[in-house]
């Protein structure tokens, strides 16, 4: 009987090796799968590639890993935040390498990956810095960049709800980046609030069908990005 | 000489296909590998047209039109099902996620290529899913008969007639046996019960060898 | 107020120009606009180009567009029905041009046509004859195919359910490739069987937004292609 | 001089947006133009990360860090809003489906280039979804007050900053007027009441003439 209920995030993360790249979900607090990230922290695989379209905030999830020195470079659209301290400190001192990507080429690599797409062209960033060095062609009389595929080892990301197939469905705007990653790793993880009998899912709203995803690591509770900002602002304060 | 009965290759090919896998069948005899799933596994079924968890053929008074197979004829969905849109089902085939997909094949050549989208004599031609198939899924496995209803090899040294795919097939099941393409001749991994390599190999135009 | 519900598929159809590109949806009988191609006969365009993933059935929907002798050519990827008749006869004839593509790249040219992407590199139909003449490039050792977008001056889809912004639902397999035509032409227009108060459609279940389409024709009970087929094979048999 | 308040600089900027139009509003002094949509027009507004017809802030109490905006603010979903994802977002953007977006900017060309994502000196950069939004959407609008804090003008013959996009603005809306980047020179198409065409072009770094 195909399960993918993991009995621990630990038991899902098992093996992720060194080196690996892995994609982690989310925009802001929104989708943003944190337990899974603190269970990476713990199983320990080191000289990471993350690929998240920001760069952690405060000191949980994405910026504790950061701190904890285990990511070797970083591929995101924006790395800065009222919160960012952990990144700059990294990327001032040359800790860290970053690969700046448009959000809407970052989103469209993956989802390349995805689909089995090595390689498309872009308007995005045509003539700008960010396409230094980048093939461009020009179709319709318009400069376009030649962007590839990214794809991970492994992806993190946060959904509402799992069954044991690995059917995955968002909440709001929480669906974000999960969505597209989930599509475009070897092994695709979800943290989920809640997990649902077979069939409970409405085959029409089913937004990551079960083939993208390998685990699935029930959280019913996850930590609020938002309240530990708060307390690392009055902790700062006192 | 018998060989396999169609179900017998079915259940074949179904024995190879492990459990959770997420799988492809092509129109006609692939389709009967559906029917075979061995016992205390799950495959789920992938259809091009935008359905992931596909179940049997459904009773003549609940067919609907909206739920049709890739040959389009009615099927249900299982629960655990999805639909989505046909970007998103060739992305799943181009992105390698099916894990196994099993076609019919005109031909097969012992490095692979695989032709089964054009007799290249005239009239309309027709392509379908069948070279994103082949250039997708993991697995690409053939089943089919060993030759041609008038006698005439399926399995070739190289291709007579136009390529679906180029060095994409890692397994084919036929009725008088399981064969696996080494580049200049096949690799027979088993016989049918009571057939022989000798009369494998007198069917096939390309030699064959036992591993 | 935005209200893109159509009186009439006339209305909705009006202005569409000779040589137009148009976007038919459906796979099979499942997502067939076929009252709103039986108003593209009536309004009159000619010389068209039409993209669908067959070639018509019987003698509607798109086969009678055929019929009528208002299309110049068909981008397709399976023209071979049981009931092809009509598609067959015109191109035995050689009166109709044919562009033969496989199923998931038309369906992916078709998104990159809504998605500003000009031009892709896929691996199907890679070392083919399907590939004759175009353009191709090596990535990680396999060699893929440059293919480019497609966009229709009208798409003409058909749906479940649609509020007065656009939004649309579909229903089980139905969806196929009206959710994608929806994104990749000036004027969409969606045929539904229930129009439903603005907020009715769940924002998690929506499946093309609002964004996408210009006008919404309500048909609430379409034409059953499969009772044409019985009706022409009993008038064949007559 | 006084010219437009924040608020005036908005609406003039939502004047010209169309009934039913797709905006996207930077994060900023754009986001007011949503205060200001004219009497009988709906505008639908587009967010990044994944968001069709947005609404406004909500109460403290209702709060919902699943439901933000682009600039990661807790926002609402009006009725016939959808959500979707960031690849599907940006296919919108990309694909020219947003009908107008209305950016801040650090410098503006009169050929239309404009630069908002980088200083350039230094620091973390961040560009986010900038370049996507100023090479896809249908009409790229810029709403900025008309000279930097310190008085040094935005309107320039040729940027000094790194650029978002080339030759993609077609209007900028300022505290003094409603500018169109016309190559060479910049075509004031409306001025501030009080304000005069030598004041506007005191404060701009290119030629400007009234259309």
């Amino acid at each position: 009987m195909i399960d993918k209920i993991a009995r621990s995030a630990a038991d899902a993360l098992h093996g992720i090796a060194d080196g690996s790249t892995v994609l982690i979900g989310g925009f802001g607090e929104a989708g943003n799968p944190t337990e899974l990230v603190h269970a990476l922290i713990d199983q320990g695989a080191r000289d990471l590639v993350v690929v998240n379209n920001n760069a952690g905030n405060g000191e949980i999830g994405l910026a504790r890993l950061l701190q904890a020195g285990r990511v070797r470079k970083l591929i995101c659209s924006f790395p800065r935040s009222s919160h960012g301290h952990v990144f700059d400190d990294l990327y001032r001192a040359g800790k860290i390498e970053l690969e700046l990507v448009p959000q809407g080429t970052l989103a469209e690599r993956i989802r390349a990956g995805g689909a089995g797409i090595p390689a498309f062209y872009t308007p995005t960033a045509a003539g700008t810095d960010l396409a230094v060095g980048k093939e461009t062609r020009t179709f319709a009389g318009r400069e376009h960049v030649l962007e590839t595929a990214i794809r991970g080892d492994v992806a993190l990301i946060k959904a509402e709800a799992a069954d044991r197939w690995g059917n995955l469905v968002y909440r709001k705007a929480a669906r974000n980046f999960g969505a597209v990653m989930a599509t475009a790793a070897d092994t695709t993880i979800a943290q989920v609030r809640r997990v649902v009998p077979l069939g409970e899912l409405d085959p029409e709203a089913i937004v990551t069908p079960s083939i993208f995803v390998a685990h699935v690591v029930a959280v019913p509770n996850p930590v609020s990005e938002r309240d530990s900002l708060l307390a690392l602002d009055k902790g700062l304060a006192a | 000489m018998t060989g396999w009965t169609l179900d017998q290759m079915a259940a074949r090919t179904a024995a190879d296909i492990a459990d959770g896998a997420f799988v492809n069948l092509g129109i006609g005899l692939p389709e009967r590998v559906a029917d075979h799933v061995p016992a205390g596994r799950e495959f789920i079924l992938h259809s091009e047209n935008g359905i992931l968890g596909m179940g049997p053929r459904p009773a003549a008074e609940d067919e609907d039109m909206e739920l049709i197979n890739a040959g389009k004829k009615p099927v249900t969905l299982v629960a655990g099902g999805a639909f989505f849109h046909h970007a998103d089902s060739f992305a799943m085939i181009r992105g390698g996620h099916i894990d196994v997909c099993i076609l019919g094949a005109f031909e097969v050549s012992c490095d692979g290529d695989l032709a089964n989208w054009s007799t290249g004599t005239g009239g309309v031609p027709a392509v379908g899913g069948a070279m994103d198939l082949a250039a997708g899924a993991r697995a690409v496995r053939v089943l089919t008969a060993h030759t041609t209803k008038a006698g005439a090899p399926k399995l070739l040294e190289r291709l007579t007639l136009p390529a679906t795919g180029r060095g994409v097939v890692d397994r084919v099941y036929t009725d008088l046996a399981v064969l696996e393409p080494a580049g200049d001749h096949f690799r027979v991994i088993e016989l049918a019960p009571g057939i022989s390599l000798e009369e494998v190999a007198a069917r096939t135009s390309a030699p064959v060898s036992l591993p």
